[in-house]
């Protein structure tokens, strides 16, 4: 171990290692410290709070397709003051152990995220920095429909920057990425999350209905992951932010696929379901292929993809 | 998570296996209702677990049973899992049944292969001498599982099939209520279709009887972490793998 | 056998069942006939060609990956007159078999198109209609880029309306299809594929190189499926015209999944590589299930999803 | 289409198996150089099937051996299938080698797994009474394949590993070059890593001989439909399935 220095800084958010976990695959954090020692993890970024609790939507809420699954959560969230009470101890002394927790904004309008992110900053200053969730796929307003446009996600980007100095990062919608990267880098983002669940559909035949609780749900899984990979590549062409690769990372090589299309850092998310150690295990590949590389520092790697 | 080796894997009735599990630690942790995630290799395309409620526990032999219907295509690979294949899986999962104390007669009511964690139930409240009686239901008499171990247990078994090839021609909700009318059930536990637990609540409600049942939710973590396992309670949205599998269902709103 | 009505109209073709096959994973047809009668299936679309020979890209243009395949074959095909001298005579027997042919036309340019239309219109008069493919991944012009906007997409399209009224579709690229569905449909075409591989990417993070000879290749197979399914959803809210489903189809249930969203036909693609027999296959499964259903005829299940 | 039943499936060197099947109709198709496409079940992500040439047949016995490396996923789930199961696969696939009429004498080079194809070649030469000299490469002596099967054809052969392991310490082009050198060839063929096929390649043609290479392309198909199989010839674009694998290496531009 450790002959490869494998520390990155994400926007400011120093983390000890590249792995990072994806929003509402993770809870609050907590959920994993039975399976392993959290605070080996480079960052985690928690599940989406909004200023007040969402209920989300109802059941049920995910199917399991060929690669992957389709979800329909809507965010259910207790609220960044529920979230702060029960889960603020915890994380904070998750920071000091060494990881970095970034918290994830949700709202359906510029304003509530701005009230969503105002009471972060005044109700959890331990956290290293912000995720602004301009992506959802699963609910009506705020969601991937304002992340889907370079207007709309960089309104809200343009207003939380002017709440805060910490690291503000945005999840990315998966769709004209790179025209939206560049309007979200000119608004002030720190880095971006590239990508969020993908829109899809899937039909019970038999019924003829929706296997979750909308039409449509969000993706994640493996079957994201080669689209994923496209488009940090893209994002990683078009601007000079750091980005957080985030879809169907499985194993070390899916990791390392993100870093050299230029991810910074790498973010796991259904494997946490599949097997609650995955992140820790996707660490120490994630290293063992640096090592093989034969390159002193992971940075070496962002981005070194050759074409 | 406990890693876990397969003992016996046999079909009981018709798509309906016991499989007997040789993981020590997790046999003496488990509580009647609790739940394991079971990881069923071999299919990179078919990747979260498998939630099934346990049947018994065996502390002193380390081993656990379970009874799982083959539905789709994790039961049927974990179907063909033989005697000392291996695998792991995370529990004891969420909150068990939790009867009231002074519990003196019970009704379990189960569907299908909502049996095991009935059955289970059953095997605790007979430790405690407790009167149990039972309405059973399945779609046909191939399917039945779970009657001999009730009777075994001292239980008063009712058995309906949908098609009428065993028991009463009719669901099992209809004895049930029933029974409820004619009163002395102190405790009232269901777990099957949402229909039919949705029936037995209403029975049980009005009949004055405290009633719990193990609702069924898509679980893709299992421990607390997606929020995809959503049941909607009278106190807002619950987390069936945390908060439940068993509710109490005077406060479930959707089943 | 044959309780059901399984004939469909698309958009003038008439497919004695919705089975289609897509472009480019089905040869020119003649490659199956060894393994069944190819003249059971409803259409077949054959592989695209242009005005001219095109090389196509180098190896290695294809990479297993989970849940489907990338490829970067780039187009590579003989011409329409070669294509018309070769395989014409096969194609029009078959057509008189009763299995549509609809032939598909590439191009790098409004003229390309047009060119490559009018030789087919001239060559090849036993075609039921023709796709017009402004959607590859693997071209450099004329391809995703030109179909990714309205007003590509629709010029093309456009255009070609002036050759000929016979049936005319286009193969729609997997982006803001609802859009672009409208754009088209005013622009005159007769119906719609939705939708072409995906782009993607996939790297040996041994080599550091793409595992095909571009950087990005088109991804195929089950991990498109959900993802398909609701771009068909999204373009049958905005359109009128008929749409061919395609992307991911396995089985006569992901074929149903299609129809339900609102597609008309539906194309099998990887699915012939994994089983030369699969696109029969599927008819059968699909009207199998179009039975279970209760209906008389498959036109009542068409966009039958209850949401 | 053929389907094919497992009769044997055993490890005969460091990640190299021989697969022993039992498809009669397919026993009597093949020519030496050809391949089969072979459907591995059990896991849906991994969908495409595996092209493996074959070492030799038996058309009475109704038998196919093939001769395969564990690689990845699918030739790993492939060493998996024990005797009894089965399976389908697609064959004959593509052209084999063309000896050219009155062949006297041919120098064959192959490489690792590359060996099979070649090794069925000499086969077929040594039926013929052509005089044949061997030049074999493996990365280390473990996974040495086909040396006792060349030399019992009545082959002089030379062994080179990359490690020195076994044989020359080296790569066996250069024992090719050199016996290439000395003349009297009028057939050459080789299988194995591209840079290799290249090198034989020049070799030959410095030294007049007819020579063909059998070519590894990564198939969706197998069977003429996909193009993605493609082998750049100065003659343009060749399918490796159709028109190959095996390819007058003069023509070949990239290896
Ligand atoms: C707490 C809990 C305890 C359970 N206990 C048992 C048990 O003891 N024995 C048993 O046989 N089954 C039990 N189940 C159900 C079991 O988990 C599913 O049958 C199994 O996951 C199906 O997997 P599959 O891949 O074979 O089927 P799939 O192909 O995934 O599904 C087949 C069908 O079953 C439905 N389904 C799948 N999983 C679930 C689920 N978790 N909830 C509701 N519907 C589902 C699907 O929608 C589909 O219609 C339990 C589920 C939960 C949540
Ligand atoms: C005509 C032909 C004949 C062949 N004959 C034999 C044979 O007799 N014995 C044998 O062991 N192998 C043979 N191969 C190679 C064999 O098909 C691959 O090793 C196998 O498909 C790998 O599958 P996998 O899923 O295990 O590996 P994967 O995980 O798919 O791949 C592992 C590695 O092998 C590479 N690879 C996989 N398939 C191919 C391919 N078709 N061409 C080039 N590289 C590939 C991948 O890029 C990767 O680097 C032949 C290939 C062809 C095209
Ligand atoms: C159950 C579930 C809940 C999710 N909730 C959120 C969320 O609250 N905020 C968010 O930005 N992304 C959310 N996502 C998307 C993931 O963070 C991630 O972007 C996506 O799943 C792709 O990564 P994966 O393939 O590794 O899972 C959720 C995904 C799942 C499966
Ligand atoms: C090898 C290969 C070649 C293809 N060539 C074409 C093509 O020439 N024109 C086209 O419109 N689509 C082409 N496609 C895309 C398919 O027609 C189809 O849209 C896509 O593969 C999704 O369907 P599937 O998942 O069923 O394969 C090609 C796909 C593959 C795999
Ligand atoms: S299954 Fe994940 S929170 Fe309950
Ligand atoms: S492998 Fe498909 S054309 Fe050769």
């Amino acid at each position: 171990m450790g002959t490869v220095n494998m520390a990155v800084d994400f926007g400011g958010v120093k983390m000890q290692n590249p792995i990072n976990t994806a929003a509402g695959t993770f809870g609050y954090g907590w959920q994993f410290q039975n399976f392993f020692d959290v605070s080996q993890l480079g960052a985690i970024t928690t599940k989406g709070c909004a200023a007040e609790p969402w209920p989300g939507n109802p059941a049920p809420r995910m199917a399991e397709i060929p690669g992957g699954m389709i979800n329909s959560v809507g965010l259910q969230n207790p609220g960044v003051a529920a979230f702060a009470r029960e889960s603020g101890p915890w994380l904070e002394q998750l920071s000091k152990d060494g990881c970095q927790v970034i918290c994830q904004v949700a709202g359906h309008s510029v304003d509530e995220f701005v009230r969503a992110l105002e009471m972060y900053v005044e109700l959890c200053p331990w956290a290293a920095g912000y995720e602004i969730n301009v992506s959802c796929p699963n609910i009506a307003a705020g969601g991937a429909a304002m992340g889907s446009t370079p207007e709309g996600a960089s309104s809200v980007m343009a207003a939380c920057r002017k709440v805060t100095d910490k690291p503000l990062f945005v999840k990315m919608a998966p769709v004209n990425v790179a025209e939206i990267a560049k309007a979200l880098e000119a608004a002030g983002a720190d880095g971006l999350s590239v990508i969020n669940s993908i829109q899809g559909m899937a039909i019970d035949v038999h019924t003829r209905k929706s296997r979750v609780a909308k039409p449509k749900g969000g993706l994640s899984g493996p079957l994201c992951h080669h689209i994923a990979v496209r488009m940090v590549w893209e994002v990683a062409q078009a601007v000079d932010i750091p980005i957080n690769g985030v879809g169907g990372v499985m194993t070390g090589e899916d990791a390392a696929e993100f870093i050299l299309a230029g991810a910074t850092c790498v973010s796991v998310g259904m494997a946490n379901f599949v097997d609650p150690c995955a992140s820790l295990k996707i660490a120490h590949e994630l290293e063992a292929w640096a090592e093989s590389q034969g390159v002193k520092d992971i940075n070496e790697l962002v981005g070194a993809f050759e074409c | 998570m406990h890693d876990f080796e397969v003992v016996s894997n046999r079909e009981i009735a018709d798509g309906v296996f016991s499989l007997v599990i040789s993981a020590p630690k997790l046999a003496s942790a488990l509580k009647p209702g609790q739940f394991v995630n079971i990881a069923v290799p071999g299919d990179a395309s078919s990747l979260l677990r498998v939630p099934l409620s346990y049947y018994r526990a065996d502390a002193e032999a380390g081993t656990v049973e379970l009874w799982y219907a083959v539905v789709g295509d994790d039961t049927r690979r974990l179907s063909q899992m033989g005697p000392g294949s291996s695998s792991n899986l995370l529990g004891p999962g969420g909150r068990g049944w939790m009867v009231p104390e002074g519990t003196r007669k019970a009704l379990l009511v189960a569907g299908g292969i909502g049996v095991p964690p009935v059955l289970c139930l059953a095997g605790m409240l007979a430790e405690q001498s407790v009167d149990v009686d039972v309405c059973l239901g399945f779609g046909t008499a191939s399917k039945a599982v779970g009657i001999d171990e009730f009777r075994a247990l001292g239980a008063t078994v009712n058995v309906c099939t949908d098609d009428g090839t065993l028991g009463t021609h009719g669901f099992c909700t209809d004895p049930a209520a029933e029974l409820l009318g004619e009163g002395g059930y102190d405790y009232v536990a269901s777990c099957g279709p949402a229909v039919m637990m949705k029936k037995v609540a209403a029975a049980a409600a009005e009949a004055g009887a405290y009633c719990e049942v193990s609702l069924e939710r898509m679980m893709s973590c299992g421990f607390g972490a997606c929020n995809t396992c959503n049941v909607e309670t009278v106190d807002g949205m619950k987390g069936a793998c945390m908060c439940g599998p068993v509710f109490d269902a005077s406060k479930v709103v959707v089943f």
